[in-house]
């Protein structure tokens, strides 16, 4: 056996690279943007991944290198230009490298969600026509070759980790390295040609196809082009003053839009080094070895660390559970005042400073953000306890608006201006309107260049001027100029008396209560509004455990008449906050029930963001609405429900159902 | 709290294996060293020196030579005392054969011939197994304390068999016997054990290191994955010896200045087993806190009661020393039986994930 | 497949089975006056995963540390790469390329993952006392040379999370893998597994039989074993001895054994 | 040659010139080995019982005869002191049990090992504090033990029993076969062997684990007092007298730590040895006190051929 230390030598340098040679009249691609660094930015550290043990190191220099490589070997497996090129795996600096070359050799890169299924992966692979596959490991090569038949164009695939691929047939597929090797020595035969297509690149041309996970239907190829990404990349950088050496971690999926502007498009602008995971499950410790100085996370993320220095926290001495509180009461207090600047007196300055040491800088270590600078969250409505924790704490949490159309960025909140209830001021060069009927309309350098292959969709999408519907409703506040979002346009119905539903503004405040993890409200064209709820197992296991209940499931657990209680609770308390809005009181609750189950991605019930697939909820749970509004106190039901290794099954399930206590429109009232 | 080790990550193996992985410990060090290295000679009395400061060093490194044996490579010792004895009149017969010979060198030197003979009695233990290798190491202590006395020819002839350290100058300074200054032979102790201090760190904490404590933890299979058992075991008695050694010729040349073939008896045996032990076996830096623990002891009982204005005599003092020695060997054994060096570490570990419990 | 066809060949998987790598002949052990290995003569070859069965009793521990050379045969010799082997200390033959693990988990307590299975490279690291203890150059280089390798092992057996544990803290199961590490980081021309699947709950057994094959598969290390659980041993190996009061009862592949009437009798009778 | 012919030869003539003086030293041995054989037997049954290396069990022949001579001392009946002490040395057990062993169950030989050191300093600090570091007598005609001497003539020479060892060797006798009557025949003491095989089995015999912990230490102790009587009878009674304790040590090695057996014949093996390697090798060759380190080295060699000691079983190494 061997397990020999030698890596495969790389072929000395034939010359000058090809990067190297290039003339770019401007930053207008990534690969110009690499040479660049490559240039200027030399040995500052680039790419760094947790592997074997330690964070291995790329700088500048070396990542053109492997990516020219790469580049050269994909020209000698015949890759032309405008072909598509899907890769899939974990955030890994190869298959970032991947993506790069992809786009020297004239190809468009399509990165690929690594937990969908074959099936998903089948359509998107199948859609965009892709003539090869850059995979991280055996799993991903085995979902491709598993729907290989019905993709009429795919010809190659390159895999990274050699584990468990010894046997397979390899008229087809390619090691990683090996791809690499081959294009070194090729280097004399293929230089032209690649410096060609390096040069071909312009602002036009695409950078980036990115698949939007979309909340009903099939996904849609959002095509990016390079001015999308390269000017959106530098506007943001600038509004941040981002700089050389910050340090990110890379652990969101690599096909969402967030990441590939984050990971590839800012870190290539400004030049800082992006870091990778050894692998999911030790996210958290790498997270805390890296310390990003600036650091992204959607709100659920957010939010279970919130709740795991609870529990923790709960565990603790009485000494350490009572200094816990203490100092965050004060950082409740003073935190947030001092972030944005404000003076604050002289004795809390001290008692905060106190807390630092004993409590707030322990616990941004403990969590990673001691060296947080610019934090931002997005792509939901973020609880007010959990923003306000983590400000409090001193760390420069943000938030901003986006979707995947825009390249990103539409709103985000400058320094000093941080709120919970808004997403902030117009991103440079972004131009926001609000349409008639509420909708946030869009024009920017990052405005999407259209749906692949549907000119339907791109055409519903963004009018001849280039502006794009986000589909959210929202409007600026007069005084600041921020813009607020209160829910999708499409969901915004009418009750049946007229009044405004919005039904997402309702769940978003049922979900800040940490027992709650999901709340999917109905109530369009209906005289009141019902909901369903998901209890959190985490919040509410342990709640359990404290109160020694015992349970046997989650089900078990979700028809716990306390639980029914404290919900009910809860729900009678958003009552009481909606109904302080006259246009919105009709959203008010009247009846619930907690379901027996979790929504699940798997079963469609979710986006594999983890958005509520509304419509999919209403037709697939259509019994338990009806029963919402007969006035039955309980229904059984039967669910399909798939397991995670694809089996499918069916759960059976009596629900109780529950009134609500509403409140009397009193501003209507009064009046 | 105070180990924030947010960013400090490393990039490769050389890095990730450094003596101080974690910045704060690195820091701590520092001022542990800037203390024994500037403070405390600038501030110490000749009192201080001789019977606080350079004891604590002494017994440190003669504990950390006892720890390399008992607590890295698990063969517990009884002799201590008697191969620092070796090393003492070693290096009392190499200055009186060689007189220009630099006492530095000797000193040195004189842990060679501690360490053959700690081969030759760790000879056994390839066949003899716990206490009853314990019980052979008094073999050892009990024939050369016999020896010291009975060989006058290792005393010079010394009709009580003592050694009494002449005069030694080094580069024009008097380093040793009655005219040395306390602080030079402060530096000059100060250096020797820092630099077998890290000698010893780097040999446990490398190949060595592993050897030994497979050889401690299971000797069985670490035969049967290609350790050889009797070289390992020589190789812990030879380098424990050498350190033992040189801390015994270290005490009576630059500290002591004399002493008697009875001052290496079991009881000062015992106290260097106790160092170790307190201290914690299988740790470099809790010989250290052990030695501090029982040279600062006395002191502490001898003048807490004048602090508080008990008059008590010499012998009591004495007695309640010993006594309280007792009782907090066992006290330490109870609460934490791996040593001080231990609960550094899990107040370390407290801090690092402060303010959770775990 | 016949047995005694002693041409290299290829299995029906892939793996290359080679010429006959060590060879027992004619094994008595005896303590005493009890005898535990009664004249057993077998081979293993090149590349094979060959397994070593029988009831408690029946002296298969005794045969593997004959093997791994913790006992010395009564009588007999063991063949080594086409030599007798020659009577030495178990660190010896350690030395020359067999690697094994334990029944009872014999790790290292006081020390890391990461140490114990550094510990399997110790027959391959060279500097000098001297230089350890000066740490900085040579040793150091030497140090981290080994520390990829054994990086890569546990890669390989997917432990990163444990990596700086005390091993005194893991669970039994990890334990096992730790184990198995440290015995691969030897990189041995022989692995020598000691019922490795013992005390294991269902999913634990599957984790270790794809380990045992993925480490014959990736490196082709020749693997002997003794297990009783016949389900796993006859899915994992390519030939079987079985073993029934310190004689060799059978000889073959797995389905030959499964047929054979005297190990039915002796054990499979038993078992079921 | 001639440095041979002293080691080989003139000791031999010596003795068997002077048969009386031989018979002289052969009994003084005896004496001390039956001594060293009461303590070892002291550790044996604490070893046999916890698996504990008890090296207090030196020091408390001496605290046992410090308290004896202490409670003289107060004016108290020599007999009553006895009573007196023998209660001290039970308190003590207890108190070991309570406050050492308990907290320190299951933890490594050497931390236990090292707690009975921690013992040893604490009643020597503790004894000293109490009752003075100076040399005491032993009350020893108070508690009637003759001190006069019997003379024999064998061979025309003159051989000189003292009472006092006599004494001390026929009440070492007793002691031995009392406890012997007790372990073998007692469900007790049965239990405190079974202890030393198999501790599961040994609870099952319904004792206490505790109960048998504080039993042997006290047993121990009882040792301890008798050879404090008679080593004090000879020597004082000071802390010098620890001394002895470790004499004990080889004869362990010798005789195994958990054999009965071996720790008698061990301890008069020793004893006889010793003494007649000082007096017709150490005093003349090497210049005498050789009976610090002669037992040590003599079980060293010992051990060297048989790593399992005189008594122990062979033992088959298994992985």
């Amino acid at each position: 056996m061997s397990m020999s230390t030698a890596h495969l030598g790389k072929v000395a340098k034939p010359g000058k690279s090809v990067l190297e040679q290039a003339k770019f009249a401007e930053l207008n691609s990534v690969p110009a943007l690499l040479a660049r660094n490559a240039r200027e930015f030399k040995n500052a550290p680039a790419y760094r991944e947790k592997e074997y043990g330690i964070w291995q190191s790329w700088t500048w220099e070396d990542t053109a290198e492997e990516i020219e490589a790469l580049a050269l070997g994909l020209l000698n497996l015949g890759v032309n230009e405008g072909d598509h090129i899907a890769v899939i795996g974990r955030n890994r600096p190869y298959l970032y490298w991947s993506m790069v070359a992809a786009q020297m050799v004239g190809a468009v890169p399509v990165p690929l969600y690594q937990d969908a299924n074959a099936e998903e992966m089948a359509y998107v692979l199948g859609h965009c026509g892709a003539r090869f596959v850059i995979a991280g490991d055996q799993e991903q090569v085995d979902k491709v070759i598993e729907v290989q038949e019905d993709l009429h164009q795919f010809e190659h695939m390159i895999y990274l980790d050699p584990r468990g691929m010894r046997k397979y047939d390899h008229t087809r597929l390619h090691e990683y390295e090996h791809v690499q090797v081959q294009g070194r020595a090729a280097f004399d035969e293929l230089e032209k040609e690649l410096k060609r297509r390096v040069e071909a690149a312009n602002w036009d041309t695409t950078c980036v196809m990115l698949y939007t996970s979309g909340t009903t239907g099939k996904p849609k190829g959002v095509v990016l082009s390079n001015r999308n990404i390269v000017v959106t990349a530098q506007n943001s950088s600038d509004f941040d003053h981002l700089k050389r050496d910050e340090e990110i971690l890379a652990y969101l999926p690599m096909a969402w839009v967030g990441d590939f502007i984050f990971s590839m498009g800012q870190a290539m602008w400004a030049g800082f080094c992006v870091n990778c995971p050894e692998s999911p499950e030790t996210m958290m410790t790498d997270l805390r070895e890296i310390g990003p100085s600036y650091y992204f996370a959607p709100p659920r993320i957010f939010e279970t660390q919130l709740t795991q220095v609870m529990i923790r926290m709960e565990d603790a001495g009485n000494f350490k559970r009572k200094m816990f509180h203490y100092f965050m009461e004060h950082a409740k207090k003073v935190g947030p005042k001092m972030l944005d600047g404000e003076s604050v007196g002289l004795m809390d300055k001290l008692k905060y400073a106190v807390g630092e040491v004993t409590t707030y800088g322990p616990l941004k270590s403990a969590l990673g953000f001691s060296k947080v600078r610019v934090g931002y969250t997005a792509g939901e409505a973020i609880g007010p306890e959990i923003f306000e924790f983590y400000r409090s704490l001193g760390i420069n949490l943000k938030q901003l608006y986006g979707q995947t159309e825009a390249g990103v960025f539409i709103t985000q909140q400058p320094d000093g201006q941080v709120r919970n209830d808004t997403v902030g001021v117009p991103s440079p060069g972004v131009e926001v309107k609000i349409g008639d009927n509420g909708e946030v309309f869009y024009r920017s350098p990052g405005t999407f260049v259209e749906y692949y292959k549907n000119p339907e969709s791109t055409a519903d999408t963004k009018d001849a001027e280039g502006w794009v519907a986000t589909g959210d409703a929202g409007f600026f506040e007069e005084d600041t100029g921020h813009l607020r979002i209160i829910d999708r346009a499409k969901d915004v119905g009418k009750m049946a008396d007229g009044r405004l539903f919005a039904p997402k503004y309702v769940e978003n405040k049922l979900k800040f209560f940490p027992d709650i993890l999901e709340a999917v409200v109905f109530g369009d064209g209906r005289d009141t509004c019902t909901a369903f709820i998901n209890i959190d197992l985490t919040a509410v296991g342990n709640w359990a455990e404290r109160n020694n209940i015992a349970y046997a499931s989650y089900q078990e657990l979700a028809g716990h008449p306390e639980v029914y209680g404290s919900i009910a609770s809860h729900i009678a308390e958003v009552n009481k906050s909606v109904a302080q809005d006259p246009m919105l009181s009709g959203c008010q609750i009247h009846r619930f029930l907690i379901l027996h189950k979790e929504l699940d991605a798997d079963d469609g019930e979710m986006t594999r963001t983890r958005k509520v697939r509304r419509k999919i909820v209403a037709e697939k749970f259509d019994d338990l609405i009806t029963a919402l509004y007969d006035g039955s106190s309980e229904i059984s039901t039967v669910t399909e429900v798939t397991y995670e290794d694809g089996r499918k099954g069916s759960i059976s399930a009596t629900l109780e159902l529950r009134d609500v206590e509403v409140q009397a429109d009193q501003k209507m009232a009064a009046e | 709290m105070f180990y924030n080790t947010a960013g400090q990550f490393k990039t490769s193996y050389t890095k990730d294996q450094s003596l101080f992985p974690v910045k704060q410990d690195a820091i701590l060090l520092g001022v542990v060293l800037l203390c024994a290295w500037i403070i405390f000679p600038m501030t110490a009395s000749e009192f201080t020196f001789k019977t606080m400061l350079m004891p604590v060093l002494c017994y440190s490194l003669a504990a950390l030579g006892l720890n390399v044996l008992t607590g890295f490579a698990g063969q517990l010792s009884l002799g201590t005392a008697a191969f620092m004895g070796v090393g003492a009149f070693a290096c009392y017969k190499l200055i009186t054969i060689f007189p220009e010979m630099n006492i530095i060198v000797a000193i040195l030197l004189s842990g060679v011939f501690s360490s053959a003979v700690g081969v030759a009695f760790g000879l056994p233990s390839l066949r003899i197994k716990g206490f009853y290798l314990a019980i052979a190491t008094l073999a050892a202590q009990f024939f050369l304390v016999w020896l010291f006395e009975k060989w006058h020819w290792l005393s010079n002839h010394n009709p009580s068999g003592a050694i009494e350290v002449p005069n030694i100058d080094m580069f024009g300074i008097t380093v040793a016997g009655p005219n040395a200054a306390p602080v030079t032979q402060y530096y000059l102790i100060l250096a020797i054990v820092t630099l077998i201090t890290i000698v010893t760190i780097n040999l446990t904490r490398g190949n060595q290191g592993r050897i030994w404590k497979a050889t401690r933890d299971m000797d069985i299979a670490a035969e049967l994955i290609g350790i050889n058992l009797l070289k390992s075991k020589l190789t812990a008695f030879a380098v424990s010896s050498y350190i033992v050694g040189v801390a015994g010729a270290l005490f009576v040349f630059l500290n002591l200045g004399a002493a008697e073939p009875n001052f290496f008896d079991i009881p000062l045996s015992f106290k260097i087993l106790f160092i170790a032990i307190i201290g914690g076996l299988g740790s470099v830096m809790g010989n250290f806190m052990g030695a501090i623990l029982i040279v600062a002891l006395p002191v502490v009982i001898k003048f807490l009661p004048d602090a508080i204005g008990l008059e008590i005599n010499p012998a009591t003092v004495e007695h309640l020393n010993i006594m309280t020695v007792g009782a907090l060997i066992i006290f330490f054994l109870i609460i934490e039986p791996h040593g001080l060096a231990r609960l550094w570490q899990l107040i370390r570990e407290k801090l690092i994930i402060w303010p959770f419990p775990h | 497949m016949s047995v005694t066809d002693l041409e290299p060949y290829t299995t029906e998987d892939g793996r290359e089975i080679g010429g006959v790598v060590m060879e027992m002949k004619n094994i008595t052990l005896r303590f005493g006056g009890v005898v535990a290995i009664k004249d057993i003569s077998f081979d293993i070859r090149q590349g094979e995963i060959r397994a070593i069965i029988g009831p408690n009793g029946a002296g298969k521990s005794s045969m593997l540390n004959v093997i791994s050379g913790f006992y010395t045969p009564s009588e007999g010799q063991v063949w080594y790469q086409g030599q007798p082997r020659p009577a030495m200390k178990p660190f010896e033959i350690a030395r020359q390329g067999v690697a094994r693990t334990f029944q009872n988990i014999a790790l290292f307590e006081g020390m890391s993952t990461l140490d114990n299975i550094m510990t399997g490279r110790l027959t391959h690291m060279k500097s000098s006392m001297l230089s350890q203890g000066l740490w900085w150059g040579k040793a150091q280089q030497e140090e981290a040379k080994h520390r990829e390798v054994v990086e890569k092992v546990i890669d390989f057996l997917e432990i990163q999370n444990i990596r700086k544990t005390p091993v005194g803290r893991l669970p039994y199961g990890l334990k096992k893998r730790v184990e198995l590490a440290r015995a691969l980081a030897a990189e041995p021309q022989i692995l020598l597994l000691d019922e490795p699947m013992a005390g294991m709950n269902v999913e634990e057994k599957e984790d270790m039989s794809r380990f045992i094959l993925d480490v014959n598969d990736e490196f082709g290390t020749t693997i002997a074993l003794i297990e009783h659980d016949m389900g796993v041993v006859m899915d994992l190996s390519d030939r079987v001895v079985v073993m029934d009061y310190g004689k060799k009862i059978g000889d073959g592949t797995p389905d030959e054994v499964r047929n054979n009437q005297d190990v039915i009798d002796a054990y499979l009778g038993v078992a079921n | 040659m001639e440095f041979l012919k002293k080691l080989f030869v003139d000791p031999f003539v010596e003795m068997v010139s002077y048969p009386d003086f031989l018979m002289q030293v052969l009994w003084e041995g005896l004496v001390s080995g039956v001594l060293y054989s009461l303590i070892a037997l002291g550790f044996v049954l604490i070893f046999r019982s916890s698996r504990i290396f008890n090296f207090a069990q030196g020091i408390m022949v001496v605290f046992a005869a410090l308290t004896l001579v202490g409670f003289h001392a107060m004016g108290i009946p020599a007999w009553v002191s006895v009573i007196f002490t023998l209660g001290v040395m039970a308190l003590l057990a207890i108190t070991i049990e309570r406050v050492v062993l308990r907290p320190l169950v299951g933890q490594p030989d050497i931390i236990l090992f090292m707690a009975t050191i921690g013992i040893t300093l604490f009643l020597i600090g503790g004894g000293e504090l109490i009752f003075g570091g100076e040399t005491k007598r032993m009350i020893t005609s108070d508690l009637g033990i003759p001190t006069g001497s019997v003379d024999f003539e064998p061979f025309g020479g003159l051989l000189i029993l003292q009472h006092l060892d006599i004494t001390s060797v026929a009440a070492a006798v007793v002691l031995v076969t009392g406890l012997l009557i007790f372990l073998n025949k007692t469900r007790m003491g049965r239990a405190i062997r079974a202890l030393g095989d198999d501790h599961q089995a040994a609870l099952s015999v319904g004792i206490s684990l505790r109960t048998v912990w504080v039993l042997v230490w006290f047993i121990a102790g009882v040792i301890a007092l008798m050879t404090g009587i008679f080593w004090g009878a000879r020597a004082g009674v000071s802390f010098a007298l620890e001394v002895i304790a470790y004499k004990a040590l080889p004869v362990l090695m010798l005789g195994g730590l958990e054999s009965i057996t071996g720790a008698i014949v061990g301890g008069l093996a020793i004893g006889l040895l010793e003494k007649l390697f000082e007096i017709y090798w150490g005093q003349p060759l090497l210049g005498g006190g050789t009976e610090t380190w002669f037992a040590f080295v003599l079980a060293l060699i010992v051990l060297l051929f048989r790593p399992q000691g005189l008594f122990g079983e062979k033992i088959i190494e298994r992985v």
